[in-house]
């Protein structure tokens, strides 16, 4: 079986069919999170039609999502972006062999709020 | 004359089974039919089959030629099938002599050749009744159940089971069987048949007389105004033809199939509106015309032309499964008085 | 009862109401009863019979029957009735040339099963309570009804007469619990496969006597389509597996929506197929699936086949609800 | 028959010529594919489809039949589709009675303006007739090709 | 034994790029019956039509079976063909190896192996055609319309000038349907009214039409050029030919807080009403539903002050049925309900209004009376922020009730609203969020350009996402804007939603009723999407303006002269020929049961006791089934209830399908 492309990948993943949109940017117009991306929820859409997941795995963007799908409820075409956010995201935690969390960048992440556990958690789905 | 223990019967059917196919009575949920024997059959003891024996010389339908059609060309194929040997066991008196009545339509010129292939493969054993029931009249056309005809006749007494050769191909058959056979007398045998000669006094039909009818009654009978009556309530289905052991009536059909033609002839019934139809119509367009024809053909028509010989065998199948129980015993009583 | 109903014939063929009169005829066995036509007094007194074994439906002699001169005296049993309104709907009968005497019926012994309880030389028979007193030269027999009634009258859907002129006797009421779907639920209750074997093994024994057909009072078409060699699916004998499905599914097809139950098709099959097995799924459909209908019960109005209603199931119920 | 021989099943479609057979040709004019075993037969209505047809189809050798008329409520004559709708229940329910499979036989309401709901349905059903093989039960022998 | 001609067209590619055209021929030679087959490029074309003329003369055809499109494209074509060269046009079969099979397969060896076998199908179909013969049946000269906006007005004008009589049936107690609300009209901004009242006024003075205002068509029965339709006249308690419009009752009526639809609720009327002043016909009508006399039998006031005695409490809904040759929907459209659109604050702010509704705002004859004011308070917005494709071009499975198509209007009459709101107040910042400016049509991108260039409209390429109602009363507007690739938020004192239209409710049950057909979003279908753009696939069934798709006003008059012209071509007629493919039934097989007539849609089937000679020279009377072929319509529902087989169809009869069954299954 020759291997998955990182786009076939987040279209299987997402199960979103990203050729439906038609760019009226509704999802990017409602998006709570707009300012803090740097790609935003149309673009989502945009570039993985055009292939280029790897800028959106390595944007902070897919860390910016707060899936709260109102660019799912609201897109008229049923593009579901957050979806795809999510998918990239997905696609970037499962690389194998990636490390995303190391333990010396942990102190500047930590926050006093952050319950113990979701460091735990976060370690074990981020880091080998 | 010679006999078998009845307890050997399983072993004489698997001897027979081994040169020919065996068809003997089985007793199925609504009566008997026969079958083929296989390891556990076990033959029937009703008096007789709901269906007779003629289906083995004279099948409900049979295929007589397949024309392939190719485009616009046509190729005429023969799909006549050899015919295996086989033996029909247990086949009783009035059945017996049907087989000759239909000899005498399809064994005369012109030979009907599909029949003549089957008829020769097979050899009839047939069976003494003992229990002849109330709708039996065999007696009124000569046949004596007590001495069936057949290549072989065979009786069952006191749990054995006797054998007579009555033709060369019944001796031939006999000589097959005879390491599993002894030889015995026959008082046995006379013995049962008297016992059936007397069972057969009692019967009720046992009175039917056929003086009335034969070919020179032709036009007293044909004009009788008790066709009327009789036929009034005819349903004009063939269940009497179907059931009976004579009649030899079929009709030639062509079945296109697509690719081609299949020529099959099938049993019809001068009882049903479409028999007989021909270009201009039908000949007979009354429900009176044709079941006069059915009782007429049987009781003056064919007699006239077999020497005497009646194209009944008196076997009650269709004054058992008559929808409306009309049939020929009221028929011939009708038409007597 | 023969005897009010013979009073009765003689009375109406006397007074000039009706000319003839349409009834059972007596045979040679006691069994072996024949539908007649008796024109007078004599004939009547000679041979008119009416007992247990006298199960025909005569409905379906009056179409040819009323279309002849005068007014014709016919004996009906509650299940005759339906089939009689049956035919008035579909214009068949001429009603006007019909004398209607309702009989009361408490179900018809078969013959043929109660020789199959090994009675023979049947002379006469009687009604006894549940049993059936059965006089044989061999001397009397009992037998309970249950064992040796018509299978249709073991599973009576009404004892009232739908149409009459006259009734003899009380009438009867329809039995709204009758078990005549049973079996039909018995089988949708089987797997394919079984029902397949069980349809094969039964079909099988087909002969295409077409007595079924014949005797059936909804199969009255001046010309069947199996007759009818310009019709395309003409055939004279079940020559394949193919053509006995083909002409029972279309047979029970044709009278779907219009077959009262009367049973008379599962009586006269020499094979003993339980054809009525297949009608009655037909009507078991009927009024499941687009509520109760008793063809036969009015004499006008539509069939279920020639109605609709905008809601209706679609196809796809079989599989939902469907056999097994 | 050859063995390694791929099972190509014979599938009759019945369509309406106002809404159906408009789907098929819409289907067409969309380049929407369907298995060739489709083959459409022209009727006025889905009320025109006697049950003596489908069988017919079966005895000739089809493996599926499937009737397409106007969905109900839009037939061109009103009320035929609403007919045809009892009948086929009927007939079909009788099919599986007599233990002969269900899916052999369908119906499917498509529109003049549904080519893909035509070409969806036709797939579909084509795959369904290929899973459920020859027809064996509905068959007539003296028909199968030697 | 016919003699059949097999003529396989190619279609340019179209079928011989898949099919292999010239197997299928040599193929379909080898059929029985067939002596002359071949193919060419264009069967349809004149040179291919010789083809068969030709051949039809050199080879005694009896039969012509034409491979070629689809039988509902050319069928008609070359039965025209076979007539001309002599020979009946009934025995022409069309063999579809286009849309269904060329177009659709791929595989050159499969499709011509399909082709074949239509192609035997067909011939073997033909093979038991019999000639027949179109008998006529007369035309009722006098068209129905069903819908009296724009649409229904100009087609039944234009059928009046032809010099026919033709009926308007208008559900609303006045004619003039979505036109009438509306302000001034792109791209030319003339008045709306000032258009369309003349025509409203030329219909009610026209001798030959007849307005049935305030009316609902009941039932529709029989067909082309002889339908019978049952109209119900709705009780306006108003008698009509008395009321003078006067309008004094509607002052002095005391219930007076009715919504008024005609401003779409914007304010109020009383219980007796006259829509608005231009009405035709100028009659009041009672809203029974808000009449003090009415729902509790006090008040009477309109009784005792009106002059001409026209009130009457009493009156009922009255049936009236007419006979029409001809019948022209032109049910129109509504815009959609927006309550779902919970994004766009619509049910929780009033400032959030459709279109529609700023059409009214902006109307000299609106509720504010042409002053552009917030519906909240009453204040001149500064800010207003227009949403395009609201509820429009949505994905199929949209929750909200969204439409998969464009509403096509929408983009000029933004541009226009846009427009004029800056003309009429340059003070007012206008902002208008787009997918895409769609503007096909004659002047139409010109005036979009100018309301962006000249009127300094701010169009922003991208769409809102939400709208949030301040505690100011303002409304903040979240969207994007894809050009600059930054999320905007605006702050509107009045957000207008271009909905998306969809047709009128009442077009699905009418649809039924005149057995046209539908498409999924309740659009009438058109017999042709190209060539027969204005007429049902219905015969004597049209369709008029926007029941047929979304259209703007200039195209729905062209469509209603297209539909009239249409209509006036039937209407024309003296006689039409009718479809020989009709039922007939076998006397001799008849069983007279009377369930065929149950099952026929159209009453064509009666009965009649006939004597026939049976054997031995007797005779018999039976009841047997006769078919009126004008009346039927040739659906084969008979045929099948037919048991006997008594009742068949021409050119689809029993025998020809099991052939063609046969032919394929083979």
């Amino acid at each position: 079986m020759p291997s998955e492309t990182l786009k076939e990948q987040v279209i299987r993943i997402s199960g979103v069919n990203p050729l439906k949109c038609m760019r009226c940017g509704k999802c990017s117009g409602s998006c709570p999170s707009y300012e803090d991306m740097e790609y935003h929820p149309h673009q989502f859409a945009y570039m993985v039609e055009k292939g280029e997941i790897e800028k959106l795995m390595n944007s902070d963007s897919i860390y910016k999502c707060l899936t709260c799908f109102a660019c799912v409820e609201r897109c008229p075409r049923n593009v579901e972006p957050a979806k795809l956010v999510e998918a990239v995201r997905l696609v970037k935690i499962r690389q194998q062999g990636a490390n995303h969390l190391k333990a010396e960048s942990i102190p500047e992440k930590l926050d006093a709020e952050l319950p113990q556990q979701a460091i735990v958690s976060a370690f074990r789905k981020y880091s080998k | 004359m010679q006999k078998l223990s009845m307890e050997k019967l399983d072993e004489l059917f698997r001897k027979m089974s081994e040169k020919q196919a065996v068809y003997l009575p089985v007793d199925k949920e609504n009566g008997a039919k026969f079958e083929k024997w296989s390891e556990g059959t076990k033959m029937s003891q009703a008096l007789n089959t709901i269906r007779s024996a003629k289906d083995f010389i004279f099948p409900q339908t049979e295929n007589l030629v397949d024309f392939k059609v190719n485009g616009k060309n046509i190729e005429v194929a023969d799909t006549r099938e050899e015919c295996e040997d086989f033996v029909i066991f247990g086949m009783k008196a009035c059945d017996a002599r049907s087989f000759g009545i239909l000899d005498k339509v399809f064994l005369s010129e012109p030979v009907d050749t599909y029949y003549k292939n089957r008829r020769e493969h097979g050899v009839l054993v047939t069976l003494a009744c003992t229990k002849p029931s109330e709708t039996c009249f065999c007696q009124t056309f000569g046949i004596n159940p007590a001495e069936p005809e057949g290549d072989v006749s065979t009786w069952i007494a006191d749990g054995e089971m006797y054998f007579e050769a009555n033709t060369e191909k019944g001796k031939t058959f006999i000589e097959s069987i005879s390491d599993m056979l002894e030889d015995c007398g026959t008082e046995k045998v006379d013995a049962q048949k008297a016992k059936i000669n007397e069972i057969m006094r009692k019967l009720p039909l046992n009175n039917l007389k056929t003086d009335a009818f034969g070919g020179d009654k032709l036009n007293e009978l044909f004009n009788s105004p008790k066709w009327a009556e009789l036929s009034e309530s005819c349903l004009g289905c063939g269940t009497c033809t179907f059931v009976c052991p004579t009649c030899q009536c079929y009709d030639i059909k062509d079945f296109d199939c697509g690719n081609g033609v299949k020529r099959f002839r099938c049993w019809d019934s001068c009882m049903y509106s479409d028999f007989t139809r021909m270009a201009h119509g039908n000949s007979r367009n009354s429900q009176l015309e044709r079941f006069r024809q059915r009782f007429m053909h049987k009781l003056v028509y064919f007699p006239a032309n077999n020497d005497g010989e009646f194209g009944c065998v008196g076997c009650g199948r269709c004054l058992a499964k008559c929808p409306i129980s009309m049939n020929i015993v009221k028929v011939m009583k009708a038409l007597e008085g | 009862m023969q005897g009010r109903m013979i009073e009765m014939a003689k009375k109406l063929l006397g007074d000039g109401t009706v000319n003839r009169v349409i009834g059972w005829k007596k045979g040679e066995f006691a069994y072996d009863i024949t539908p007649a036509v008796f024109e007078n007094a004599e004939e009547i007194d000679a041979d008119f019979v009416y007992d247990d074994f006298c199960g025909h439906n005569l409905s379906k002699y009056l179409i040819k029957e009323s279309k002849k001169d005068g007014k014709m005296l016919v004996f009906l049993k509650p299940c005759d009735t339906y089939s009689f309104n049956q035919l008035i709907k579909e214009h068949r009968i001429n009603r006007e040339n019909v004398y209607i005497v309702g009989i009361p019926c408490e179900g018809k012994a078969s013959a043929e099963t109660i020789k199959e309880k090994g009675i023979s030389g049947i002379t006469g028979i009687s009604s006894d309570g549940d049993n059936f007193k059965v006089n044989t030269i061999y001397g009397d027999e009992t037998v309970a009804k249950s064992d040796v009634l018509e299978e249709r009258c073991t599973v009576c859907k009404s004892k009232k007469h739908v149409v009459y002129d006259e009734l003899i006797g009380e009438d009867g009421e329809v039995n709204e619990n009758s078990s005549r779907f049973d079996m039909v639920a018995k089988l949708e209750n089987m797997t394919a496969d079984e029902r397949y074997a069980f349809w094969r093994n039964e079909l099988s024994k087909c002969i295409r006597c077409n007595a079924c057909r014949n005797v059936c009072p909804a199969c009255s078409c001046e010309n069947c389509v199996f007759d009818n060699p310009n019709s395309g699916v003409s055939n004279k004998a079940a020559v394949t597996s193919f053509e006995e499905n083909m002409f029972h599914i279309i047979r029970a097809f044709h009278v779907a929506g219009r077959c009262t139950d009367c049973g008379e098709c599962s009586r006269v099959c020499p094979q003993n197929i339980p054809l009525h097995l297949l009608n009655r799924k037909f009507i078991k459909d009927i009024n499941e699936l687009y509520g109760d209908y008793q063809a036969g019960e009015e004499s006008e109005g539509r069939t279920p086949l020639t109605t609709y209603t905008k809601e209706d199931c679609e196809p796809s119920i079989v599989n939902e609800r469907g056999c097994k | 028959m050859q063995i390694n021989n791929e099972f190509k099943p014979k599938i009759v479609a019945f369509c309406c010529n106002w809404c159906s057979y408009a789907g098929a040709d819409l289907a067409g004019t969309n380049r929407l594919n369907y298995p060739a075993d489709v083959k459409i037969i022209r009727v006025p209505c889905s009320c025109r489809v006697n049950p003596m047809f489908i069988l017919r189809a079966f005895q000739r050798g089809a493996d599926g039949v499937i009737i397409c008329g106007c969905h109900p409520g839009d037939c061109h004559y009103t009320s035929g589709n609403y007919y045809a709708r009892r009948r086929i229940t009927l007939l079909f329910s009788m099919l599986d009675y007599l233990g002969i499979e269900r899916e052999r036989t369908r119906l499917e309401w498509v529109s003049a303006a549904e080519g893909a709901k035509f070409s969806a349905t036709m797939n579909e059903f084509a795959e369904t007739i290929i899973k459920l093989g020859e027809n064996k039960r509905l068959e007539d022998l003296r028909c199968k090709a030697e | 034994m016919q003699r059949i001609g097999v003529f396989v067209c190619h279609c340019g590619t179209n079928i011989a790029g898949t099919v292999d055209v010239k197997a299928v021929a040599e193929a379909l030679k080898n059929e029985q019956g067939v002596v002359f087959s071949t193919e060419y490029q264009y069967m349809c074309s004149e040179a291919g039509q010789s083809i068969i003329k030709n051949a039809i003369k050199e080879h005694k055809l009896t039969g012509v079976v034409v491979c070629s499109c689809s039988p509902r494209m050319h069928e008609a074509t070359f039965r025209k063909t076979a007539s001309s060269a002599g020979l009946n046009p009934y025995m022409v079969e069309i063999a579809n190896i286009r849309e269904q099979c060329s177009w659709i397969h791929k595989d050159m060896e499969k499709a011509t192996e399909k082709a074949i076998i239509l192609g035997r199908a067909a011939i073997a179909k033909v093979h038991l055609n019999a000639p027949l013969t179109a008998g006529e049946s007369p035309v009722v000269k006098r068209a129905l319309v069903i819908g009296g906006g724009i649409a229904g007005i100009q087609t039944a004008l234009d059928i009046a000038d032809a010099g026919f009589e033709v009926d308007i049936v208008e559900k609303k107690p006045t004619i003039g349907g979505k036109m009438t609300q509306l302000d001034k009209t792109f791209p030319t901004l003339d008045c709306a009214a000032c258009i369309l009242t003349p025509k409203m006024v030329d219909c009610a003075q026209n001798e030959k039409i007849k307005i049935y205002s305030y009316s609902e068509v009941e039932s529709v029965s029989g067909f082309v050029g002889n339908f019978s339709v049952k109209i119900r006249k709705k009780a306006r308690y108003v008698d009509e030919t008395k009321c003078t419009g006067c309008g004094l009752c509607t002052e002095k009526c005391p219930m007076k807080k009715v919504p008024n639809e005609f401003n779409l609720g914007m304010n109020n009327r009383s219980a007796i009403y006259i829509p608005f002043a231009q009405a035709v016909p100028k009659i009041a009508t009672i809203d029974p539903d808000h009449c003090n006399m009415l729902k509790n039998g006090k008040c009477g006031v309109c009784a005792k002050i009106c002059t001409a005695g026209a009130i009457n409490y009493k009156q009922e809904d009255e049936i009236v049925e007419e006979k029409y040759g001809a019948i022209i929907a032109a049910t129109g459209y509504n815009p959609i309900n927006l309550d779902k659109y919970d994004e766009f604050a619509y049910s929780q702010s009033k400032d959030v209004i459709t279109s529609l509704e700023f059409e009214r705002l902006t109307n000299a004859a609106g509720p504010t009376s042409g002053k552009l004011l917030r519906p909240s308070d009453g204040v001149h917005p500064h800010t207003i922020v227009f949403v395009q494709c609201v509820g429009s071009r949505c994905g199929a499975e949209d929750s909200k009730g969204g439409k998969s198509y464009c509403s096509k209007i929408c983009c000029m009459y933004t541009a226009k609203h846009a427009m004029l709101t800056r003309e009429k107040y340059p003070d007012t910042d206008v902002y208008v969020f787009y997918i895409d400016v769609r503007t096909p049509g004659k002047n139409f991108d010109e005036f979009y350009r100018r309301a962006a260039e000249e009127y300094g409209v701010h169009y922003i390429k991208g769409m809102v996402g939400k709208v949030m109602p301040q505690a100011d009363g303002k409304l903040l507007v979240q969207g994007s804007d894809l050009i600059a690739g930054e999320q905007l938020k605006i702050n509107a004192d009045l957000v207008v939603l271009a909905a998306a239209i969809e047709p009128d409710k009442s077009a699905r049950p009418l649809a039924t009723m005149l057995t046209a057909s539908m498409d999924t979003n309740d659009f009438f279908t058109e017999a042709h999407p190209k060539l027969r753009p204005v007429e049902s696939p219905t015969a004597g069934i049209f369709l008029s303006g926007a029941c047929q798709g979304p259209k703007d006003i200039p195209e729905t008059v062209s469509q209603a002269s297209a539909a009239a012209a249409k209509a006036i071509g039937l209407l024309c007629k003296d006689k039409l020929t009718c479809n020989p493919c009709v039922a007939h039934s076998d006397e001799m097989m008849c069983n007279g049961c009377s369930q065929c007539e149950k099952v026929c849609p159209y009453g064509a089937i009666s009965y009649e006791d006939k004597e026939f000679r049976m054997p031995n020279r007797t005779t018999a009377i039976r009841r047997v089934a006769k078919v009126n072929p004008a009346v039927c319509q040739g659906c084969g529902a008979c045929t099948v209830t037919c048991p006997s087989g008594a009742m068949d169809l021409n050119g689809f009869s029993n025998r020809q399908i099991m052939a063609e069954v046969d032919a394929i299954c083979r």
